[in-house]
């Protein structure tokens, strides 16, 4: 065996663990830490796959913000834990359950190491018409390029969610700020971290953005970490989140969406189709659209972890 | 030396998950709080040597956001492990 | 044994435990928890076939790898969607059980205090 | 000797002796009896560790800028770290005492 294979069986081992662990864990904030480790060691396995985009997204997505989403209601559906404990499954079904998932995962195995030899790859597709975006990473193009209505649709998703989340808010509070109010630390310690962090995080942020032309990352990695750090400065009391009625939010929410759909209808009234770009302004569309979208996506993922409108528009 | 970087991420990846185990298994929640903390040094100290080790410096940057969401993660285990952090609503 | 296999036994395996806790696991948060794995198992699998296809002087195929980065922002967007409508229901009821019997019960404990 | 064999022999060295304090922040973890202590253990040897590691790396890095990005990574840690661990025994402490 050699000192790769040893790693990758290690690294897979720990995963499974941790995996297990999130499921099987008796109370829901030990599952909730499980899961935080869980996704952010995924990200290793996605490196080792030699999918670096991938891996970015699962240690900005996976680890950092799906955790602390769960971690937020797991805090606040504490009370209920203790109601839920009492409903337990028989034991012949759990049996059942165990067996239906060990055969899907036994067919997933199977299937996986049927697959074709060679396997069909898109790969010399994406290289050979990679010259037209002139972009050097091949995953933004087919991102922003070769699928850009799938990136579209994925930003109106997003989009839709938030809508979702606000229409849960009650009526009582419709208008008024998102999400419950964070105390200011009384020792300062963590104001302190949220003073210091965000400046970094916000270059990182950017950097992360930028580099994404040409080397792994883009506008959603880099506006995860942004969503992060206002996040951060949020949980720390420094800031609030804006009201469900403002203006200026909503016009961030949607400026992303919005340039997305007006270069597509420019292809379309171009002549060429919808969503195609010129291709002599390739990159500097894309380039454009992504630069817009980097707001919104902050501010979307910003506003969906901190929850639907919880105070009244007065407050 | 490719052996050895990947041997020595091997190593450093072991003591994280004797750590992790450690650390879940609590049996108070500080204990837990702890795990972000623990992949966000030891992790990237994997992921580093990885990095050097296949040669993809783009992994770097994964050890980048990972310092920060680390730090993030570890910021909403203190939070919600305390509930009384949290302030009520204010409009209730 | 190669990488592959490995990591394409560690993705089935996601996938198998996240389909257990889903179906196992009472607690509406739980099951969100273990969907999130098994999304996470079928993305791995996603990632194996990329790296398969490796060609072109590419590390793995670019469009499964997109595929995958579409698919995470799409998780968490309902996810995020699923934990609201989970808080907002414990708001409502006081009460996470999604059995059809429980409702009526669960509005008699309001009524009380 | 040339260059290239004293960068390896420095990486090596510099990497192993990270490891080592890696080796010791776990056998803290696993050893020390109260929150306070692991935590203590958990945060100042891993950081060093992680300090050391992105020292033998240095010589590795191809250019200005990734070495900049490592020593930056390195610097995140230790501020995120110390104040995060702050944060974690104040809630320890608050939490009646430790067991």
């Amino acid at each position: 065996m050699t000192t790769a294979t040893a790693f990758n069986l290690g690294l897979a081992v720990l995963v499974m663990v941790l995996a297990c662990w999130t499921v099987l864990a008796r109370g829901a904030f030990a599952a909730t830490v499980g899961f935080v480790a869980y996704g952010l060691l995924l990200a290793f396995i996605w490196i080792r796959l030699g999918a670096v985009d991938v891996a970015l997204t699962e240690a900005a997505i996976g680890g950092g913000l799906s955790g602390v989403l769960m971690l937020g209601a797991a805090a606040r559906l504490r009370a209920s834990e203790a109601l839920i404990a009492a409903e337990t499954i028989a034991a012949g079904r759990r049996l059942w359950a165990a067996a239906l998932s060990a055969v899907t995962a036994l067919a997933l195995v199977t299937s996986v190491l049927l697959l074709p030899d060679p396997a069909p790859t898109l790969a010399p597709a994406a290289a050979e018409n990679a010259a037209a975006t002139t972009l050097g990473n091949p995953v933004t193009n087919v991102l922003m390029a070769f699928r850009a209505l799938d990136t579209m649709l994925e930003k109106v998703v997003l989009l839709l969610a938030l809508v979702g989340v606000w229409s849960l808010g009650p009526d009582r509070f419709w208008g008024g700020r998102l999400g419950p109010r964070h105390r200011v630390d009384p020792e300062g310690m963590l104001v302190f971290l949220a003073q210091l962090l965000p400046p970094a995080g916000v270059v990182v942020g950017i950097y992360v953005f930028w580099v994404g032309a040409n080397a792994p990352g883009g506008a959603f990695q880099g506006g995860t970490i942004l969503a992060a750090m206002w996040l951060l400065a949020m949980m720390a009391g420094l800031t609030d989140t804006p009201p469900s009625g403002s203006r200026r939010a909503r016009l961030v929410l949607v400026a992303g969406p919005s340039a997305f759909l007006i270069v597509g209808l420019g292809g379309l009234w171009l002549g060429e189709a919808f969503l195609a770009y010129p291709l002599a302004y390739a990159k500097a569309l894309i380039l454009g659209i992504e630069f817009a979208m980097v707001p919104t996506i902050a501010v979307t993922l910003g506003l969906l972890l901190a929850g639907p409108p919880d105070r009244s528009a007065q407050s | 030396m490719i052996e050895f970087l990947v041997a020595a991420a091997g190593f450093i990846l072991a003591m994280v998950a004797l750590g992790l185990a450690r650390v879940l298994r609590g049996p108070a929640e500080v204990d837990r709080m702890m795990a972000a903390q623990l992949i966000g040094t030891g992790g990237i100290a994997v992921l580093l040597l990885l990095a050097a080790a296949r040669g993809v410096p783009a992994a770097v940057d994964v050890g980048l956001t990972l310092s920060l969401l680390a730090a993030f993660a570890s910021v909403a285990f203190v939070k919600g492990a305390s509930p009384s952090e949290l302030d009520e609503a204010g409009g209730r | 044994m190669s990488a592959m296999i490995i990591f394409a036994i560690c993705a089935a395996a996601a996938v198998g435990l996240g389909l257990f806790g889903v179906i196992t696991n009472p607690h509406p948060l739980r099951k969100i928890l273990s969907f999130n794995i098994l999304g996470s198992g079928v993305f791995l699998i996603f990632g194996i076939v990329a790296r398969r296809g490796a060609a072109a002087g590419f590390g793995g195929d670019p469009v499964p790898q997109a595929l995958v980065i579409t698919g995470i922002v799409v998780a968490i967007s309902a996810t995020a969607l699923a934990v609201a409508l989970l808080l907002r229901l414990f708001e409502a009821t006081g009460s996470v059980t999604l059995r059809a019997d429980a409702s009526a019960d669960t509005s008699e404990d309001r009524a009380a205090p | 000797m040339n260059m290239a064999i004293v960068s390896d022999i420095f990486t090596i060295a510099a990497v192993s002796a990270g490891a080592f304090f890696f080796l010791a922040g776990t056998v803290g973890l696993l050893r020390f009896p109260d929150v306070l202590t692991r935590l203590h253990a958990l945060t100042k040897a891993d950081n060093l560790g992680l300090g050391l590691v992105v020292l033998g790396l240095l010589p590795r890095t191809d250019g200005l800028l990734s070495a900049l990005k490592l020593i930056s990574i390195w610097l995140l840690v230790l501020l995120g770290g110390g104040i995060i661990t702050q944060l974690i025994a104040t809630s320890a402490r608050r939490g009646g005492p430790p067991e």
